[in-house]
């Protein structure tokens, strides 16, 4: 006798990206593993939103430099994810018979993972990715899965007609049934963007991922194959109009737009609500510090600070030591980011640990940020160490240490 | 080396007021996110001790509450781990509420104690806090031969007078311990040494001193084991050079949390990591128009108003134009527009209307209960 | 839906002799492997009920050894989870011991009750054991628009007569209670139908009624909440069709086990997985020589005698030419060799030595007390 | 600021190996995570002994069929190894930068895995494999190993001189200083056979590895090029000598063996050893009945069997089903398996969830056992039924449905 517990529904997030319109910060973790405001990292988003939403099943497809969010996804236990039957499993590519294989597309990598998604016999499976940030009931989208009797319901966003073309577009019925599918139009005949949130009725998914695994010339890709082959043959797909803040945070300035929208009142994304917590790992550090010098301004600043310079519009993680006379503006310093004396850092992203050296200026822009423009992003790698009296022009990417002037 | 750690959660000697109206010395909250058992509990996993219990007399539900199972301390294991003792009754007909003293809540709590599988017992109290390296004590205990070894501190170590109540411990040439008395006076001489509360003794010897101790009627570990034992056992002491923090009154508990708001000290008391409870709280908001200085503050605070020389706990609102200041604030409090606080507790839950003015002392803080609202 | 679950852990009416002297009815061991505990908290767990408090009122040790953190039940929770509840002084001076009531029990466990999420709160019992669908109890509880719903059971429902001291419900053509009885006769006739200590209110009126009975100095559930109030409460029955397990008595609690030996009842009892304490033992082993027959055998085990018409439990030890017949062999007991048992119950750690010889009656089993030497 | 907990020593644990000689028996599963010993799995062998030696973080290598594994070890709970700082970590291959890579051998895995290995400063690195059975206290090995000051210190056992080909052999001096390592010689000169458990400083270690990823020859293996080459150079490598029970299962015949011989009181391989317990995960099934017609002779079995028949010299699983009439004989019954009324399994190993019909005959020999050697081993793969009737005769490996004779 065995005992089985079937899950009516179950998630999987595509977490092996390497995101690399990121640049340097992707360097050595994985997209979903990015920090992000102030105390989180990407994949806590999707991760509290399934919890939240009474999924707790959740497979994380792995493949690109995984051991950071191996690591921090761990038991799973931060999330509650520590189950009996269910909770998070890592999911990366391995070896079958006598080959391996990579994930090629995000729908083979949900093709190679079909033995596990059976194990849970599901009724419908959750396809998530780990690069947006937006708080969502699933269940409710669930809901209206079932009953639009749908065979795949695709959650949507109305965009800015002008930016529609950037995304997987929807073109639907009065009834929200899609009838056309376009990746990146040109000229998009709707506004209604792919949110990359698809729930599907698993046996009819797995029938076209079996199908797709056959079509040599295939991308196995969710928006480019799997969608558009099944709006041909006629399968029952619905749009799922989500009204809430949805950022992709794929580039640089996304990333550092999305964080900026935490410290922005008029902004929907607020963080501190009890009934739908964005959990996270926590960091052990004992409180922050705010010394005799410091000057806080509109800005969000974790655990393990010490703060004795200005700090205006930015979000510190933990850890971050910020010196007497520095002055940080507008800019997004990691866990561990120390800014030495009389430094200034403005609108940047300074990677885990990075070390700004005294009288360094980051993000250095000699003319006035005009029409609610702003200078470029900055971007400071991991561990790169800026040493004293370097300046870095705004929008400059750096990777390795920096001795002088860039 | 299996050692096994058993802290007492309460003090005899502390009158701190309110603030443990309902909770345990230990429970309290330490550094605006700990309490004070997180620091002593972090001592003994960071020396490796995973084999820890914690007992407590009355009032320890937000103890239990706090320590849960032991995870957020590393302490969930199979051998070993965290457990809370607790009075309890055995039969329909009995009642339980105070242990009469250290020895009768070891011998209640026996039948856990024999069952560890550690060979050194660590004793600690709650009501001083240090951090000590264990391991080299424990080894100490063993060179020396010692059938018992007393922690102690020489001299003031940084308070104004010796702390009431404390056990002045005499030790001859050899290091060992000849006579103790309970401090009752404000002795600020030198040459004296006093327990830290923590001792050392092997499993096997504390399990037949508590039992025969018993069968005397006899109750208390430092009065009736270790001053009547001088002749009989080779007690030892072991000097603490670092820094310690004592709170048995409400002044003393104010002047411990202040020291954590020197870099030094901080330095120090977090070079390894203290751990507690988890929240998921937010980070700390600051919003325009705040001015903070040289305070501790929490995760999940939001703050627009003045803070100064304070300790700020968890999830703590100040509103604009309000002023904190030379004050500990606990968790989950709200202190609204244009309030003034200076020498203030304010204890949990505690909500503090627009305009109000509270201020104390240094030698005596005003404390606010849990859930008041002023 | 947000669901509480409350377990009593004892019981007033059970008289089970030695077994319940240190430990409370839930803990008792049951099915081999099992404790009384373990059915009603998976019933919880496998109705996707994750929010459970354990109310324990003495000799609670050996229950909360068991449950410990509650991982084994998948009942580590940031929202809900496990809890077991225990009387403690609040105040210096105070004492503690028996609740008066249920209602008392509840009472001074109300803060941790109330901080749960739970919508409607499950009561159970632990002195009858049941399979139940809690969902299903729970939607009718409200499309019935009860403010309590009792589940009760018909006739004699596999048992020789309707228990001593379980409650006896009258409900009307609509379902509804009118009238509550204590059974405290033989009854073996038709149409009965009777308590299986199982109630569904939601949390708020259990919160105010509570609140209520206890400043008119009220302490029992039954008879001062639902017997009170037939009138002025609409309390609907619902029907419990499935098997059921009682033990107020040690012949009872044999009879209880024993049906675990009846493959349909094992069937049903273990559809789904029941949950319980780990505890690494080895698979059990079976010598040359060893008869086994119609028995559940625990594992670590070491089995060398002949066994009929038993439940034993982990890691016992039967020796060569020792039979037991008819007998419930606990944890971690030694049956020397040539030894023969008949109704018989051993309780933990029990040694019974080469030769020993003890039988008992179906109507009256023999008991031998934990940690005896026979 | 940041906590950062350095440890003495890891452990490395090598799981990735297909075990093609075990043929079914890995079609689905790793090696390592193979069922042992009536309730066990392999890999819970070396990651008990590491527990019980006070070796509380391991890196667990995956590369084959590892969701069983993956799901099996999970957070590391049963064997006490969900810890804050360290802990069991599974880790499979990734893709860095543009591409991923496989683990090619023993030793290009752990050089995959450096940064893993640096993330806890260690001074000694355990390697392990999941293919031994054996309890032992690397402890005791690693205070030899700082007593002799070696780079690298090899657990040697003594195998009968017929036998020694069969393994890497040691050439040690009187001091037990390594000064020849051959694999698999025709004609051995020692019988201390390498039993796959070393211990190395890592630093030498990383240096040695860094080397060898220079070398395109190489075959990137302990073995059969790390362990070589620091022979070459002088380095020192001492043998240290395992006195126990010690078994490679990897043929069907040897984990047979090793099994039989838990049933075996003469064999050193005590399972029932509460100081150094093998833990495992408990299965949550309710405990074994034994029915009215059982008749049980030298046999282990575990929680959640069901027998009304025959059961001699075997090990069953938990959740293993024998019905009246059926006679089990010197075989393994792995978990799930449901044997019909009056089956005969004689000599066989039935992996997970097998069915064997009434009447059928697995094992089937003509000839009487004699001179102590016992016909060939059965084996009936993963979830495959053996229709009533059907006769399996001795020594067949079935991997699909049979149903008539083989």
């Amino acid at each position: 006798m065995t005992y089985h517990q079937k899950k009516e529904v179950i998630a999987m997030l595509l977490a092996g990206g390497q995101g690399s319109r990121l640049g340097v910060l992707t360097d050595h973790v994985a997209k979903p593993a990015i920090p992000f405001g102030g105390k989180y990292r990407i994949i806590d988003f999707p991760l509290s939103n399934c919890v939240n939403s009474g999924i707790d099943t959740i497979g994380v497809l792995t493949q690109y430099q995984p051991l950071e969010l191996n690591t921090y996804i761990g038991s799973g236990q931060p999330w509650d994810l520590d189950r009996l039957y269910g909770g998070s499993f890592i999911l990366p590519p391995y070896v079958k018979g006598k080959a391996g294989e990579w994930y090629k597309g995000t729908a083979n990598a949900i093709y190679q993972n079909i033995k596990f998604i059976d194990l849970y016999d599901p009724d419908y499976v959750l396809i998530l990715s780990g690069d947006h940030i937006y708080k969502m009931n699933y269940n409710l989208m669930l809901k209206y899965h079932k009953e639009k009797k749908a065979d795949c319901t695709i959650a949507v966003i109305q965009v800015p007609w002008e930016e529609a073309g950037r995304f997987g577009v929807m073109n639907a019925d009065a009834d929200l049934r899609i009838r056309e599918f376009e990746e990146k139009p040109k000229e998009p005949k709707s506004n209604l963007a792919s949110m990359g949130v698809y729930i599907f009725s698993w046996q009819k998914l797995k029938e076209y991922l079996l199908k797709d695994k056959e079509d040599k010339d295939s991308q196995s890709d969710f928006g480019k194959n799997i969608i558009p082959t099944m709006l041909n043959q006629g399968e029952k797909l619905y749009a799922y109009e989500f009204k809430g803040y949805w950022k992709d945070v794929g580039t640089i300035e996304s990333l550092w737009e999305a964080n900026m929208d935490t410290l922005n009142q008029d902004v929907p994304l607020e963080l501190d609500d009890p009934p739908w917590r964005i959990y996270s790992r926590s960091s052990n550090l004992p409180p922050q510090f705010i010394g005799e010098h410091a000057q806080l301004i509109n800005s969000s600043i974790a655990d393990g600070c010490f703060i004795n310079g200005t700090v205006e519009n930015s979000i510190l993680f933990p850890g971050v030591q910020i010196e007497k006379g520095a002055v940080i503006s507008n800019s997004i310093l990691m866990p561990g980011v120390v800014v030495d004396e009389n430094a200034v850092v403005e609108y940047a992203i300074i990677a885990n640990k990075g070390k700004v050296g005294q009288g360094v200026h980051i993000g250095y822009w000699k003319l006035p940020e005009i029409g609610g423009k702003h200078r470029n992003i900055t971007v400071i790698g991991q561990e790169v160490l800026v040493a004293a009296g370097a300046v870095v022009p705004a929008g400059a990417i750096v990777g390795e240490n920096v001795i002088e002037e860039v | 080396m299996n050692i096994l750690g058993i802290i007492f959660s309460y003090s005899d000697r502390e009158n701190l007021r309110e603030l443990t109206k309902r909770r345990t010395l230990a429970s309290l909250p330490m550094a605006g996110k700990f309490r004070i058992i997180d620091f002593v509990v972090s001592n003994f996993v960071n020396d490796g001790i995973y084999d820890v219990s914690v007992i407590a007399r009355n009032n320890y539900h937000s103890l239990m509450d706090h320590l849960g199972s032991g995870k957020e301390w590393d302490l969930i294991r199979k051998r070993g781990g965290l457990r809370v003792l607790t009075p309890y009754a055995r039969s329909d007909n009995e009642k339980v509420g105070l242990y009469r003293g250290t020895i009768e809540a070891l011998a209640s709590n026996m039948h856990s104690i024999r069952r560890s599988m550690g060979e050194y017992v660590i004793l600690s109290g709650s009501s001083i806090l240090y951090s000590m390296d264990f391991n080299d004590l424990v080894e100490k205990h063993i060179q020396s031969n010692a059938d018992i070894t007393a922690v102690y501190t020489r001299d003031l170590n940084g308070f104004p007078t010796v702390p009431m109540g404390v056990s002045i411990l005499r030790f001859n040439d050899h290091n060992r311990l000849y006579d103790m008395t309970i401090n009752m006076e404000d002795m600020s001489q030198h040459g004296i040494t006093w327990s830290t509360e923590v001792f050392v003794i092997r499993k096997s010897l504390l399990e037949s001193l508590v039992a025969d101790a018993i069968a005397y009627g006899r109750y208390d570990f430092l009065e009736d084991i270790l001053k009547r034992s001088v002749n009989n056992l080779n007690i030892q002491g072991y000097e603490y050079k670092g820094h310690l923090l004592e709170f048995s009154s409400v002044a003393g508990y104010m002047q411990a949390n202040m020291n954590f708001l020197n870099r030094e000290f901080r330095g120090k008391a977090f070079k390894r990591p203290i751990y507690t409870k988890s929240k998921d709280s937010v980070p700390a908001r600051y919003y325009e128009g705040c001015q903070v200085k040289n305070s501790i503050i929490s995760d999940g605070c939001r703050i627009e108003g003045t803070i100064e020389n304070s300790i700020i706990s968890r999830d703590v609102r100040i509103g604009k134009g309000a002023v904190v200041k030379n004050s500990i604030i606990m968790q989950n409090t709200e202190i609204m527009k244009d309030v003034l606080l200076d020498h203030v507790i304010l204890d949990k839950d505690v909500i503090v209307r627009e305009n109000r003015r509270l201020s104390g002392h240094v030698t005596y803080p005003v404390v606010v209960e849990k859930a008041s609202i002023v």
